[in-house]
């Protein structure tokens, strides 16, 4: 019983984890219907700023992480104005071309700059204890992580169902040229959604860092890992974004656990039955 | 220029031409992608071993021609091997970070009359597959048997293995099961873990249930040694007293600023620390250090890229710059010399490098910094796989 | 009224069909011409350009199921590493060496491979049916990483010694045989190929791709017709992987691996989709430029083919064969 | 003369709601039938299940005397159901000319072929030719749909549905969306349909109706309020009411 409680600890904060990480992905993917391939770049760049801040600077982490974030938006920002905003509303093959181009850009460029060796982002001394929870022991920084990816999902789903943007983000996306007849500036719309999403990925590169530590091939390692997550939701789908990346976490980490020997086939075939059983992905939309 | 191939041509086909001004050694390696850093080291080494030595052997001037592979990928390096053979004109093949790539290149050598230097490589079998192979580096099996030992005179008796599902996995886990059964101890179990393993808490839930006393990790160096490390420490294992075995390639001084802490104390057995103590590796380690730019990158790749050129030069001087695969194998069998890491001989019989294996533990130095402590020696060393293949 | 349009009818076909049989015969000729240029300007990278004609016989697999049906994949290397698994196994462990029976056999592993993933991608749509692609990868690559005692496993399936091929010439270092082995079975297939996508099957094809509802309205299966396709595309794939296997005679896990598949893609959106000649330019020009660029820098070359990514997103949207087509159209409609 | 399209008692509901309720309608070869309704009536709907990509809660759909109700839309259009699109629904990047020839390959099971095109198929062609030149496109044969007009893109969705030789034929608005200029074009070519082929022209414009049907049926709420002759539906108390009721009664339902 204690290993299944202490399994189901595990699986919330893997889960928890890809959550805080692809939730922007689902974001760029679902409403701005753009397959950003470069997610894992903008995270990973993200977790160079904050590694630089914290480990170079010593700067405190809660700085380190509000400098990622704002230094990645601050970096997307011409990346979107002269790239993504090029490849909006274009076929999928085409944004993918784009997107991959853009993250061996920033791989090359990550290598050039920062060297392909492991970079880690020093947490608080609070975040490395270890924390009792009666049957076992976990890391503070789980328990932040999964606080993280709460907040987050809380926060995101606010911002998208009950504020004026989110009505014209909405607005936007199901109808760009009603939207814009009716006086939504589209242009500003995607423009702030992008900066959301990128700046969600960099804030997911960071508190994410001590499960997928940051190096420059982090870009592409991970990306299948995303993609999957955010489509087996449902792009653009918050609930259904954290029902995917709990669900995965779970069978994943469960997985691992009974047959570690067979734990990649757990998890694809557990995508191809969830995929099988929901062909628009969990919280999927008709088109 | 159509005139220059052919004439390279016949130059391959005639078995070289003496005294040939230029000698190409044409390196394979990743240095791009996910392993660019151990390719860096390739670099490093091969840089630092002709700052110190040279750039001539007699009149012939070295030329080295770099190749990127950047994951295993066995057609492609036969591929870019068969160019620098034909197209470069290559008298030497070297590098080769993984087992396949090393592999596929070996049905070349002799029709090319081309030997190659393993500078990384680690299954034992490579040196099985062509006579004009010959290896620098090291085999999993010859880093991962003494910490069985180790691991038995600590006392420990049962122990967990714990390694990633691929090639260098599999023979790290039958060389520490083989050495340690023998000496009396017990594997209570062992796990393979897919490559692609983010999370290792549940990993760790199974060590933990296992009942062992100890474990022995192999996995890839990069991100994946570093989840592993970190989940080692906080599912609470290094603090119940969980004993932690594995060969250096965890370990490797890379990936320990970014271990830090995590890793204090971790024992391992390996052929090369960066800290070793010797005039031989101190002019190495700053020569190494000035090529690959940030001290911090420099790891073992980089010894035996430095000790494969060393046989090359060798190689060089025997054969007079003729191209003579034979020779120039013949000439290094036998061959000792002083390493960077140190007293080595290339065995003449598997043509594999024999030299000691270190146990270290990794400490922490005045200036805060991490390295592997050399604690004790097992001396030369040779590769047990090819006798257990046997 | 009835005769005249029935014998412009058949005028017309009997026209048609010599200017489909030029057009055919003038691209049979630049494949050819370029391939003899490859040989007399690069005697000695005869390797390469092997490995060139093998994955072009990949990205034309991949073409015929995203460019004329419209499916996103990214896990097309399955049926390639399954051509070349099946032609390297049969080789190295049931003494198949004749290369054309080593070739049969990949073909038939690949159409097979076809069939199977096509049975599951096919079941979704979109972004879905790109993850179940990932997904089949992936399966593939474990269970040939598990299989090692067939597969070698990640040390890679050595030991494949192919025969001469029609008993006259030898698998040479060089590689001219691999090399003329390939091109001929790049324009076989091209031909065949070339036959399929305009025939009364590959018109179907098309049709699903621009609107799968109206085909059905037609009374047309879209799923059966999508299948079949899948498994011509297992076909060719496998025997690109086939060729791969005998020319490099050693296989890798990476031949079922996530990033060829990508890479394939790539290659096919680049030279542009929906054209047997977008996705030969686009894996010519892609490899080459890949080949060039890391050998000048092996360092740093990812950033540089990014770049290129990105500038052909910007200047030919439809890609390199595509946008070139539509501006030769342009430009004769101008001087019309 | 027997029943070649025969629905009885057809119904579906979703979520509670009733969208088509106990529909029954027949009809011979010859006939014309016009099928009308308020907006939400359900002809959608009613479409949908007669052309299997909707199944029914109950009622049965019959084709020449064979019962349909559990087949697809594929096996539907085999036994000679075919139906065109309100929105044309064509293939942007293909020609007039293969748009046909695939009609009629399918038609003849044909699609299957991989080693010969259509244009070598002498028979095919003439068959393609004579349909264009009857609907009078033949000269845009070889253009791309995109590049074609309205008017003529929705004649090309009536060669399609003729192509594959229907016994039963489905026009849900034909000439919507057509210029005026264009819309007798498309009148001639209905009217110019085989004598034998039974048609069921869903349509709003009721002076289209009046020129076409013999027959006309009223859908309101779901269910078939009136079904009779063109000149008795204006006068139909329930018919009135239902349209202008529809009005007060905003409920949506298609």
């Amino acid at each position: 019983m204690q290993t299944v409680f202490s399994i189901g600890v595990d699986a919330l904060a893997y889960g928890m984890v890809l959550f805080v990480i692809s939730i922007g992905l689902s974001v760029t993917m679902g409403l701005m219907r753009v397959v950003n391939l470069a997610h894992g770049a903008f995270a990973m760049i993200g977790g160079y700023i904050a590694s630089y801040a914290a480990r170079d600077l010593g700067l405190a982490y809660a700085v380190a992480v509000m400098l990622a974030v704002v230094g990645t938006i601050l970096i997307a920002i011409p990346v979107e104005r002269l790239l993504y905003h090029r490849i909006y509303g274009q076929p999928e093959l085409t944004q993918v071309l784009m997107t991959i181009g853009i993250t061996f850009c920033v791989i090359g460029i990550a290598n050039y700059v920062f060297g392909p060796t492991l970079k880690t982002i020093p947490t608080p001394d609070s975040l490395r204890e270890p924390v009792s929870l009666g049957f076992r022991t976990v890391s503070a920084h789980r328990l932040f992580v999964i606080a993280c990816g709460t907040a987050v999902a809380l926060g995101l789903w606010y911002f998208i169902e009950r504020t004026a943007f989110g009505v014209k983000l909405r607005a936007s996306v199901d109808n760009a040229a009603m939207a814009a007849a009716l006086g939504v500036k589209t242009e500003v719309v995607y423009a702030v959604s992008f900066a959301v999403a990128v700046g969600l990925a960099a804030f997911g590169g960071v508190v994410g860092a001590e499960l997928l530590p940051i190096e420059p091939y982090y870009a592409l390692r991970y990306m299948v890992t995303f993609l999957v997550v955010v489509s087996v939701g449902g792009a653009g789908s918050i609930p259904g974004a954290l029902a995917a990346c709990l669900l995965l976490g779970a069978i994943d980490t469960t997985g691992r656990y009974l047959m570690p020997e067979f734990g990649e086939f757990f998890f694809y075939l557990a995508v191809i039955a969830i995929v099988w059983i929901f062909p628009r992905g969990l919280a999927g939309r008709a088109k | 220029m159509k005139h220059v191939a052919i004439a390279a041509l016949a130059a391959v086909l005639m078995g070289g031409v003496a005294h040939a001004d230029t000698i190409k050694v044409g390196v394979v390696g990743p240095f791009s992608g996910p392993f660019a850093l151990q390719g860096k080291n390739f670099k490093a080494g091969i840089d630092a071993y002709m700052a110190l030595n040279g750039n001539t052997v007699g009149d012939d001037t070295i030329e080295v021609i770099y190749r990127d592979i950047p994951t295993a990928d066995p057609a492609q390096s036969k591929a870019l091997s068969q160019e620098l053979v034909v197209k470069e004109g290559v008298q030497y093949l070297a590098g080769f970070y993984f087992t396949p790539d090393a592999m596929a290149a070996t049905p070349l050598l002799e029709q090319a009359n081309v030997p190659m230097v393993v500078m990384n490589a680690a299954t034992s079998a490579i040196v099985t597959k062509s006579p004009y192979v010959v290896r620098t580096s090291f085999t999993t099996w010859q880093t991962s048997t003494p910490i069985a030992k180790v691991a038995f005179d600590g006392g420990t008796r049962k122990v967990i293995s714990v390694v990633s599902d691929y090639g260098p996995g599999v023979d790290a886990e039958a060389a520490f099961k083989a050495g340690f059964e023998a000496a009396g101890g017990e594997i209570v179990e062992a796990i393979r873990m897919p490559l692609q393993t983010n999370d290792f808490s549940p990993i760790m839930q199974r060590i933990k249930d296992s009942g062992a006393e100890g474990v022995f990790a192999f996995l890839p160096s990069g991100p994946t040694t570093l989840g592993f490390v970190k989940a080692f420490n906080e599912n609470g294992l290094k603090a119940g007293g969980v004993k932690f075995f594995a060969p250096g390639d965890l370990t490797q001084e890379s990936d320990l600023p970014a271990l830090g802490e995590a890793a204090l104390g971790l024992t391992t057995t390996f052929h090369y620390a960066v800290s070793h103590d010797s005039a031989e590796n101190k002019k190495f380690v700053e020569a190494a250090g000035k090529a690959i730019g940030n001290p911090a990158e420099l790891s073992f790749p980089a010894v035996g890229a430095y000790d494969g050129m060393h046989v090359i030069y060798k190689m060089i001087e025997a054969t007079g710059g003729a191209q003579d695969a034979a020779k120039a194998v013949e000439a290094v069998k036998g061959l000792s010399w002083e390493s960077p890491r140190g007293p080595v001989t290339i065995d003449a019989e598997s043509r594999h490098i024999t030299q000691n294996i270190y146990l270290r533990e990794v400490a922490k130095a005045d200036d805060g910094t991490y390295y592997n402590k050399e604690v004790q020696t097992f001396e030369k060393q040779g590769d047990p796989g090819l006798a257990a293949a046997k | 009224m009835m005769a005249l349009t029935m014998n412009t009818g058949t005028l017309s076909t009997a026209r048609d069909r010599r200017a489909r049989l030029t057009r055919d015969a003038i691209g049979v000729l630049v494949i050819l011409a370029v391939a003899v240029l490859g040989y007399l300007l690069f005697p000695n990278n005869l390797a390469l350009l092997t490995r060139i004609t093998a994955i072009a016989l990949l990205v034309l697999s991949l073409d015929l199921v995203t460019g004329y049906c419209g499916v996103a994949t990214l896990g097309h290397a399955a049926l390639f590493g399954a051509g070349a698994y099946g032609a390297g196994i049969a080789a190295a462990h049931f003494g198949i060496t004749d290369p054309i029976a080593m070739l049969a056999v990949g073909v038939v592993a690949g159409a097979l491979a076809g069939l199977v993933s096509g049975a599951v991608v096919l079941r979704a749509h979109g972004l879905p049916q790109l993850v179940l692609s990932i997904a089949i990868i992936h399966l593939a690559h474990e269970a040939a990483n598990k299989a090692s005692g067939w597969t070698g496993g990640s040390d890679g399936l050595a030991g494949i010694m192919p025969d001469a091929v029609f008993g006259l010439w030898q698998f040479d270092l060089w590689g001219r045989t691999a090399y003329v082995f390939g091109i001929v079975l790049l324009i076989a297939a091209f031909v065949v190929l070339r036959q399929i996508v305009r025939s009364p099957f590959g018109m179907l094809c098309r049709g699903i791709k621009q609107d799968p509802l109206r085909v059905r309205a037609m009374g047309a299966s879209v799923h059966g017709t999508l299948i079949r396709m899948y498994a011509i595309s297992g076909a060719v794939a496998g025997a690109g992987g086939a060729l791969n296997a005998i020319s490099t005679q050693v296989v890798g896990l990476d031949s079922l691996s996530f990033t060829l598949s990508a890479e394939a893609l790539v290659m096919l959106v680049l030279g542009g989709t929906g054209s047997l000649y977008g996705a030969l330019i686009g894996t010519l020009s892609f490899l080459w430029f890949e080949d060039v660029v890391s050998a000048a820098n092996p360092f740093h070359w990812l950033t540089i083919v990014g770049a290129l990514l990105i500038a052909v997103v910007l200047f030919a949207p439809k890609g390199l064969y595509g946008s070139l087509a539509a501006l030769i159209e342009r430009r004769g409609r101008k001087g019309r | 003369m027997s029943a070649i399209f025969d629905v009885r008692n057809l119904k579906r509901t979703f979520g509670g709601l009733a969208v088509t309720n106990d529909v029954s309608l027949s009809m011979a070869p010859g006939d014309r039938v016009a099928l009308i309704g308020p907006n939400g009536a359900g002809k959608t709907t009613f479409v949908n299940l007669v052309t299997g990509n909707l199944l029914p809660n109950s009622g049965s759909v019959a084709l020449g005397g064979e019962d349909v109700t559990r087949l697809g839309p594929t096996e539907r259009v085999r036994r000679g159901l075919v139906r065109s699109f309100q929105v044309t629904r064509l293939f942007s990047e293909m020609t007039p000319e293969e748009h046909v020839a695939l009609a009629i390959l399918q038609r003849e099971g044909r699609t299957g072929r991989m080693f010969a095109s259509h244009r070598a198929m002498p028979d095919v062609m003439d068959e393609v030719h004579a349909l264009l030149a009857r609907l009078g496109i033949a000269h845009l044969a070889r253009h791309r749909v995109s590049e074609i007009a309205y008017g003529q893109q929705r004649l090309l969705e009536l060669a399609l549905a003729l192509a594959l030789k229907p016994r039963v034929l489905l026009l849900d608005e034909p000439a919507a969306g057509v210029p005026q200029s264009d819309t007798a074009r498309i009148e001639q070519a209905i009217a110019d349909l085989p004598a034998d082929l039974a048609v069921l022209m869903i349509e709003h414009d009721m002076d289209l109706v009046f020129r076409f049907a013999r027959r006309v049926v009223v859908l309101a709420a779901g269910e078939i309020i009136f079904d009779g002759s063109p000149d008795a539906v204006t006068k139909d108390a329930r018919v009135r009411q239902a349209y202008l009721g529809s009005y007060a009664d905003a409920r949506s339902v298609a």
